[in-house]
């Protein structure tokens, strides 16, 4: 039965495409188990880096397994706080993920609600959209994350800010990527709404509302679909960014980016696994989402013919 | 020995699944001041033939046998020597003009640079040469046309410079793929004098590749019919046409609609020659059953009063923003000017114009897709819009359907056929139990001629006559009484325009509809039409019997349409 | 068009061939001075930078005993009446002579709103210059650590400041400025040729200097301050930069073991530690309510137990630290060895001192920390939070910059919510204990944010405000040590460090203020 | 033309006025600068004085208003840290940040067009697929990796080229210059790298997707048919086509490098306007905050002006289509 799925899927274009690309099948392969080992960090991780409890301080500073002086029970050696540095590295990146994954979701579900209503609708409300957006693209995502960043602090309460620093971060940027979405499902709307079967499903007489959501959305999914992945891969190096500027997660829960912000203190000194190892994983972790939404681009542009 | 000899070409696409032959074995012969026509449906191969012998195939084709050979020049494989015959003894004229011209590069400079490439000019007389070509080939003030980027040119003229440069380097032969098929009827017959005209004074070869038999009848001496990559049938034009040997040729001659008689239905013929006969009757007799009995009252059904929609673009011109380019132009166009028409029950009304004559756009406003500048429209004696010029849909209850012209985007590609067609029935059917729905859409299928496997299917693995079938039966699904059909044969061949408009006729006769029928193609007007409408410019010039209009026609401007149109009866 | 061309030529050529002074040192650290003027801003890198162009009356020396410097002597005629004789043949960088008047106008000038230095000087009465060469200084009542006051007032020139329309300070805070917040002149060993704040400012050597040449032998200073900490340590790795006075502790085990750098380091006046809000009546941020964990001395004392600040100093601060058992640093009145002696690091009794006070399963609260005010502050808040989760007390962080941090010690976060939990860290500059009291346990303490009340030590505080009796106030300190010791009425965590590096031909002694005093400079 | 420009105008326009709203009500809410300025150890009495001359008792709409004035007229208050007229401020530092990005927008573009068009055209070439990996590098590694790389390799192992700072500027009174210098010129070597590399790899990839799609036009098939040659055809016909985008691009990355300017200028000490701007957010510092975020837009909008009628003059059909209007 699977067996029958797979076979299916190799017979479309895009399966084809993607079995025969050696890119796409490792850059999604090594996205995936990243994925996995963060969905199931608790399985994955020998251990809780979160828990405070579990950590010792003087277990700081021990390097990598085969370095002189490492240990077995801690592979790619410790962090500053004695934190098992594989172990981190796993919780980190489920913070890198579900903050670049939902700020994209975010950002793309405002963005395309946005972008096809205004696209469908078009008239004032079209204009006032769209004159929104270039706004939004006068203030680059880091800055804008900067200033949302700065503000949410000021106004939450300060008890709150452990909780509220994640909401803080999806909401800064995916507010700094809805434009993008806002335009390409807009354009793409433009195109699709004058399609013919668009006509016949208003001679019919569906609602816009079905019409927009039930016969256009699913047909401007595919460039959708590719900017979320790229910009997926922003959204992580952006996370990683702002907490490399110290504005991010709280150093109890490190992400990539704060673990690479205090690795980068003791590059000098000759504890270089510290930001060497959070680097390189989240250089894997960008380049495999960005190989896997190159892939996507070529693969699902219709305007490429294949050779 | 002649001008152009191919013999035994073979080319083929390997994809991943299968070898696709696109041409096989072909053999044919061109001489100087000759016009080959090379005639086929769609997938026959002949655009194929013509993009090999300047070897312009689209990889991952490839020629995979035979020669190509041009004054005793073999070309296969001869990479050199076709880039040096490319454009100065082989000239080429696309389809579609609108996007044969780089759009930032002014003609001049296209023209010059051509001829630059392969005569031994200078500037000064590169330029002469350029201005003298666009005079030949019937632009007017060409001295300062040349200044101009294409798009400041209309579609015809634009096809004619691409003529120009088609010629520019005194090519021995031009191969011109479909090269009116985007063009009015008017200028299509220009563009084709223009080519016959060449033909005579350069004494060239000519190749023309098109689908269309009445341009094959007025223009070529010679005709080759292809389908599936083979020559199925070649010889003196006039010969063929009139006495077909091949199933294919004699399918293809009898589905041409006649310009000058009216039938009853077309005759189809299988590929094996036998004739096909649809028996819609009893695939009908279902739908009647649940729609109940209708009976033509020869009522008043539709009426158009002094419709006038202005498209202004004005209000637009602020919705320009960074980067993106906005496509809204600042200029008021006058679609439709004081349409008035009656429609009666039972009846077929044709609305018969070229491009820009407003014929889609009063289809659109009748459905509410646009929404009139002014006048009224009364449907059963009830006005479908109302005082803020607000379409009311639930005044015609899904009564009027349409069917369009692009079979290929007038289904939803993400939906299933089943879905496709139970929408429209669950919308106005809310409480409809499954069974109920399967069984409507059995009968929808059915009558359709499509089997019942295919409504598991999506859109895209049909072909386009099918589709415009589904399209048929998602408009039957809400059991309408007035179905209007937007060009809905144009983008098809002409055996599977045949069965289309058969069937057609078999529903309206069935499940007495009420049609309104839109076409640029004047014989098949002919054939479905019993009144029509003529416009032009979005006014309407005149509307009579279609039997009266085609013999005594008053206006110059269908007297012109009707002489200009392109007769396959003209050569028989 | 050619004028242009020769100008842009010898701007070329200048650039290339600017010429290289044979002894300079490339000076950096993360921040520049504020402003030139000497009385404007009461702030430490100001001062840094001031301290080599300007002098005072007095001065700290290298191990911040009190020398002097434009006064040659001084004698206290009465309680209250002080009077300096002046070194003669002092010029300014303008060439001007010093006299008495000059430092009179200095004195007055630094106690004159809008300067800074009002708070510090608040005791001074008055300066008046009795002839050239000397000035009397009345106070307001006996005040022991004059003295110590004047090392921190510069003196400038009365007529330049007139002439320049900088005669008073001017307001930095409200955004003026002057000519004297970027011009300077005064009669220290180097004068500032080039500045571009927060870029680049170059002192050269004054020629014309009064006192000894031969302690340095330094032509030109160029600062250049680097905020990011790798960034400066690659300069000096680099040889960008000579010297610099701050240098990440686990950086410094990489230039110690250098054969091209030298480290040096002392103990820093300035001591950190957590204060927990044991006067609320609930806390904020905790689980618990209705009632305040910290107000039991035993959950308080719980917390001190499972401090381990050996770990610490040896993981997180490189050995850079002395573990503190009082919040004042040695060599401040009243602090003693032995109640600098930490109580033991303990986490079993910690958990059963909490399980005593009622809460054998922990409590949870937020403990707010800055992150860009002390050595490593984060990390040890880090640290510090997985030896109290051992003990079963979840402690959540909040980690923020030094303005916002403060802010809401002080008046609460933008809900008004005060802090449960918090570090911070005390300097005494007075060098003495009473300081400390008046800030951090007199009830109305400014900085009292942990809500510590005892009526005796309230009482003391005052008592040795104005005792005069040195053996009698040392008493009073005392006791209020042990008063408030007992009560755990803060965490105490270590003393700081201050360390510098440079490279190894540079040699700029280390003082505990962090402050570099280029005139004992040499390059080798 | 007139109307066009004037159109845009006023759009642009409109954008900055929303800016400077955005600008100063956001930045209205941020902390409280009066702890920023006074340090830990200051009287209350102080902080009340501070807070009275700042102004920070009026309501929000007069300090608003009072703003929106003073920015009109290039006035974009005193810093609170710093003290200083923050127009001064940033006419100090601009020189710097613009410098910067305008030598590595440069080196984006050139460098992006070139390889873009190079991988556009030998799209399965062996080289093309190095480019794209590395290209593909360069979007995944965040700029503050590739600066600490870049600053460990070159100044630190190497000792070649400098770590930090602008070296030696020239000042020619309105403008402070690095461009002129040999160790200016060094200085920017890196920190250019290091911003560019971002922008480049977007070029690239916008290029070489442009470039493949045009190649398979009917124009470009039109071209081959009518014999021109095959350098031609790409570099004339596809190329002039295919540059386009780059023009909007250009306009909208601009932004997008000044912003990305604060991390490269924070990891190299680079003293313009986005090191200004990060120690502002920490010191909350509204003032310049507010300016920063004002030039940037500024900038932005500016840019895309001249994008816009840049694509006046270089793609016919606008021009048609607006003089018809």
């Amino acid at each position: 039965m699977l067996f029958k799925k797979i076979n299916k899927i190799y017979d479309t274009d895009i399966g084809y495409s993607f079995f025969n690309s050696k890119i796409a099948i490792i850059s999604s392969t090594i996205f995936l188990i990243i994925c996995l080992c963060s969905v199931f960090a608790g399985i994955v991780a020998p251990y809780n880096p979160f828990d405070p409890a579990t950590v010792s301080l003087m277990d700081a500073f021990t390097p990598p397994m085969w370095s002189e002086g490492g240990s077995s029970s801690f592979i790619l050696g410790t962090d500053q706080q004695g934190r098992d540095m594989f172990s981190t590295m796993i919780y980190g990146s489920r913070i890198s993920l579900i903050v670049g994954f939902s700020s994209i979701i975010f950002a793309m579900v405002l963005g395309v609600f946005l972008g096809v209503t205004a696209g469908y609708i078009g008239g004032m409300y079209e204009i006032v959209v769209m004159r929104l957006t270039d706004v939004q693209l006068t203030i680059p995502s880091i800055l804008m994350a900067l200033l949302v960043y700065g503000i949410a602090r000021s106004i939450i309460s300060q008890s709150m800010h452990d909780e509220m620093v994640m909401y803080v971060l999806i909401f800064a940027i995916g507010i700094s990527e809805w434009p993008q979405f806002a335009r390409v499902s807009r354009a793409s709307t433009l195109v699709e709404k004058n399609k013919e079967y668009v006509s016949a499903s208003r001679i019919i007489g569906l609602s816009n509302i079905l019409i927009m959501f039930k016969h256009i959305l699913p047909n401007i999914l595919r460039p959708i679909l590719v900017i979320a992945t790229i910009g997926l891969a922003l959204a992580i190096i952006t996370e990683s960014t702002l907490s490399f500027l110290g504005v991010g997660v709280p150093p109890t829960t490190p992400s990539l980016g704060t673990l690479i912000r205090f690795g980068n203190n003791f590059l000098f000194s000759g504890e270089w696994w510290i930001t060497f190892f959070p680097a390189i994983f989240l250089i894997v972790l960008a380049l495999s989402i960005n190989l896997l939404g190159d892939w996507m681009r070529d693969a699902l542009n219709p305007k490429l013919k294949k050779r | 020995m002649s001008f152009l000899e191919v013999k035994n070409l073979d080319i083929s696409y390997p994809t991943r699944k299968e070898t696709i032959v696109a041409s096989k074995n072909v053999e044919f012969t061109l001489e100087r001041g000759e016009i080959l026509g090379i005639v086929g449906e769609s997938g026959s191969g002949k655009s194929t033939i013509a993009n090999a012998i300047i070897n312009l195939i689209d990889p991952p084709g490839e020629i995979t046998n035979g020669s190509i050979k041009i004054d005793n020049n073999e070309l296969r494989d001869n990479e050199e020597l076709i880039q040096k015959i490319r454009g100065k003894k082989i000239g080429f004229v696309f389809q579609d003009p609108q996007t044969s011209l780089n759009p930032l590069f002014k003609i001049k400079e296209q023209l010059i640079e051509t001829i630059q490439t392969h005569l031994n000019l200078g500037y000064q007389d590169a330029l002469k040469k350029s201005i003298q070509l666009l005079k030949e080939v019937g632009i007017d003030n060409a001295e300062k046309r040349i200044e101009d980027y294409p798009h400041q040119f209309s579609g015809g003229m634009r096809q004619r410079v691409v003529i120009a440069l088609a010629i520019s380097c005194e090519p021995d032969l031009i191969i011109a793929d479909e090269p009116t098929t985007a063009l009015d009827v008017s200028i299509q017959y220009q563009i084709l004098e223009l080519l016959k005209d060449l033909t005579k004074k350069r004494n060239l070869g000519v190749i023309i590749i098109t689908h269309d038999m009445g341009v094959i009848a007025e223009t070529t001496n010679k005709v080759i019919v292809m389908r599936d990559g083979f020559i199925v049938e070649q010889g003196e034009t006039k010969e063929l046409l009139t006495n077909p040997k091949s199933n294919e040729a004699r399918s293809l001659v009898i589905s041409v609609p006649p310009t000058n008689k009216k039938i009853d239905r077309f005759k189809l013929i299988s590929p094996d020659g036998k004739e096909i006969t649809s028996d819609s009757k009893n695939l009908t007799k279902n739908i009647i059953k649940t729609w109940g009995i209708r009976e033509n009252k020869n009522q008043k059904l539709l009426k158009l009063t002094d419709v006038t929609k202005i498209f202004d673009d004005r209000s637009l011109a602020i919705n320009i923003s960074f980067g993106s380019k906005n496509e809204s132009t600042d200029k008021v166009v006058k679609a439709v000017d004081n349409v008035s028409f009656e429609l009666f029950e039972g009846e077929t009304l044709g609305l018969v114009g070229e491009s820009g004559s407003g014929k889609s756009t009063i289809a659109k406003i009748i459905t509410g897709l646009v929404r009139p500048t002014n006048g009224e429209i009364f449907y059963n004696n009830i006005s479908l819009y109302n005082s803020n010029r607000k379409y009311q849909i639930d005044k015609s209850r899904g009564q009027i359907q349409m069917i369009f012209q692009d079979p290929y985007s007038s289904l939803n590609p993400r939906f299933k056929v089943r879905d496709i067609i139970s929408e429209p029935i669950k919308f106005f059917q809310k409480n409809i139990s499954h069974n109920e729905l399967t069984k409507n859409v059995y009968d929808l299928i059915d009558i359709v001629g499509m089997t019942r496997q295919s409504l598991d299917r999506y859109p895209h693995e049909f072909s386009g006559g099918q589709r415009q079938r589904i399209s048929i039966a998602r408009a039957l699904a809400t059991r309408p009484l007035l179905l209007i059909c937007d060009e809905p044969t144009s983008a098809l061949d002409v055996s599977i325009q045949a069965q289309i408009l058969n069937l057609l006729k078999d529903i309206q006769d069935e499940l007495h509809l009420t049609m309104l029928f839109i076409s640029h193609d004047l014989p098949v007007i002919r054939q479905m039409c019993n009144r029509i409408v003529v416009l032009k410019n979005g006014s309407v010039c005149e509307t009579k019997e279609t039997e009266e209009l085609f013999n005594n026609s008053e206006h110059p401007y269908t007297q012109e349409l009707i002489r200009l149109m392109p007769k396959i009866e003209s050569i028989i | 068009m050619k004028k242009t061309i020769s100008i842009v030529l010898s701007l070329l050529l200048m650039g290339i061939f600017s010429p290289a002074l044979a002894n300079s040192i490339k000076w950096s650290m993360p921040g520049d001075s504020l402003t030139l003027d000497p009385h404007a801003q009461n702030e430490g890198p100001t001062h840094m930078v001031s301290r080599q162009v300007y002098e005072g009356l007095v001065t700290p020396g290298i191990n911040m005993e009190i020398l002097p410097q434009l006064a040659e002597s001084w004698v206290a005629t009465s309680d209250d009446t002080w009077v300096f004789n002046l070194r003669r043949g002092v010029t300014f960088h303008d060439g001007s002579s010093l006299t008495a008047s000059d430092v009179a106008f200095s004195i007055n000038r630094a106690k004159t709103a809008p300067s800074d230095m009002v708070d510090l000087i608040k005791s001074v009465k008055s300066a008046t210059a009795i002839d050239d060469h000397t000035v009397e200084v009345k106070t307001d009542g006996p005040n022991p650590i004059l003295l110590n006051q004047l090392t921190q007032i510069f003196v400038m020139s009365e007529a330049w400041a007139k002439a320049n329309g900088c005669e008073v300070s001017y307001n930095w805070d409200a955004g003026e400025t002057s000519y004297c917040a970027s011009n300077a002149n005064g009669t220290g060993p180097f004068e500032i040729t080039f500045r571009e704040q927060d870029v680049r400012t170059v002192f050269t050597k004054n020629n014309n200097w009064w006192g000894n040449h031969y302690t340095h032998n330094l032509d030109q200073i160029e600062l250049l301050p680097i905020k990011n900490d790798a960034t400066r340590v690659a300069a000096l790795l680099s040889g960008e930069i000579d010297y610099t006075n701050v240098v990440p502790v686990q950086d410094l085990e990489r230039f110690k073991s250098s054969a091209g750098h030298v480290v040096k380091m002392t103990p820093q006046n300035r001591t950190i530690f957590f204060g927990m809000d044991q006067g609320s009546a609930e806390l904020n941020s905790s689980n618990i309510k209705g009632k305040n964990p910290f107000a039991d001395r035993r959950v308080r004392l719980a917390m001190y137990h499972a401090l381990d600040m050996d770990a610490i100093k040896d993981k997180v601060m490189r050995g850079q630290s002395v573990p503190a058992g009082i919040i004042t640093a040695p060599g401040v009145n009243g602090h003693t060895a032995a109640r600098d002696q930490r109580l033991p690091y303990d986490p079993e009794l910690s958990k059963q001192l909490l399980a005593e006070a009622g809460y054998p399963d922990g409590f949870e609260l937020t403990l707010d920390c800055p992150n860009d005010r002390y050595i490593n502050d984060e990390a040890i808040c880090v640290a510090a939070i997985s030896m109290f989760a051992k003990i079963g007390v979840t402690v959540n962080l909040d980690a923020k910059t030094k303005s916002q941090h403060f802010s809401e010690i002080k008046e609460g976060d933008a809900n008004g919510m005060t802090s449960d939990m918090y570090m911070l860290g005390w300097g005494v500059p007075t060098f003495d204990s009473h300081y400390v009291y008046s800030y951090l346990f007199e009830s109305s303490g400014s900085w009292n944010k942990v809500n510590f009340s005892d009526a005796r030590v309230d009482e003391l505080v005052a008592a040795m405000g104005v005792e005069t009796n040195l053996e009698k106030r040392n008493a009073m300190i005392a006791e209020a040590w042990d008063i408030t010791q007992d009560n755990v009425a803060y965490l105490p965590l270590h003393h700081q460090v201050v360390n510098q590096a440079a490279k190894s031909n540079v040699d700029v002694p280390i003082r505990m203020n962090n402050e570099p005093l280029f005139r004992f400079a040499n390059v080798n | 033309m007139f109307s066009y420009t004037f159109k845009r105008l006023l759009q642009a326009i409109l954008v900055m006025v929303v800016v400077a709203f955005v600008s100063f009500s956001l930045f209205n809410f941020v902390g409280d600068p009066v702890n920023s300025m006074t340090g830990e150890d200051a009287s209350d009495q102080r902080r009340d004085e501070v807070r009275e001359v700042l102004g920070l008792n009026d309501p929000v709409y007069i300090q608003f208003s009072r703003f929106l004035g003073n920015v009109v007229q290039g006035d974009f208050g005193i810093s609170y840290q710093l003290k200083r007229e923050v127009s001064d401020l940033v006419a100090e530092r601009m020189p710097a940040t613009l410098e910067l990005v305008f030598v590595s927008a440069l080196l984006a573009i050139i460098l992006g067009v070139i390889l873009g068009v190079y991988t556009g055209i030998h799209r399965d070439s062996f080289i093309s697929n190095i480019i794209l990996v590395i290209s593909l590098a360069g979007v995944s590694l965040p700029t503050f990796i590739i600066g600490i790389m870049l600053i460990y390799f070159f100044s630190v192992i190497l000792g070649v080229l400098p770590s930090f700072g602008r070296g030696e500027v020239t000042d020619l009174g309105f403008w402070t210059t690095g461009l002129l210098t040999n160790s200016g010129l060094k200085a920017l070597i890196l920190p250019s790298i290091t911003l560019s590399l971002f922008q480049m790899t977007y070029v690239i990839r916008l290029v070489r997707a442009e470039m493949m799609e045009i190649l398979q036009t009917d124009y470009i098939k039109f071209a081959k048919a009518r014999g021109i040659k095959t350098n031609i055809i790409n570099y004339k016909h596809a190329l002039k086509n295919g540059l386009i985008p780059v023009i909007t691009i250009t306009g909208i990355n601009i932004g997008t490098l000044i912003a990305f300017s604060i991390i490269t200028e924070t990891v190299f000490q680079w003293p313009g306007m986005g090191a200004l701007f990060i120690n502002a957010v920490y010191f909350v510092d509204i003032p310049i905050m507010s300016a920063y975020m004002i030039m940037v837009a500024f900038i932005f909008v500016l840019i895309n002006f001249i994008v816009d009628i840049t694509y006046y003059f270089i793609d016919p059909r606008i021009r048609l289509k607006e003089e018809k209007g």
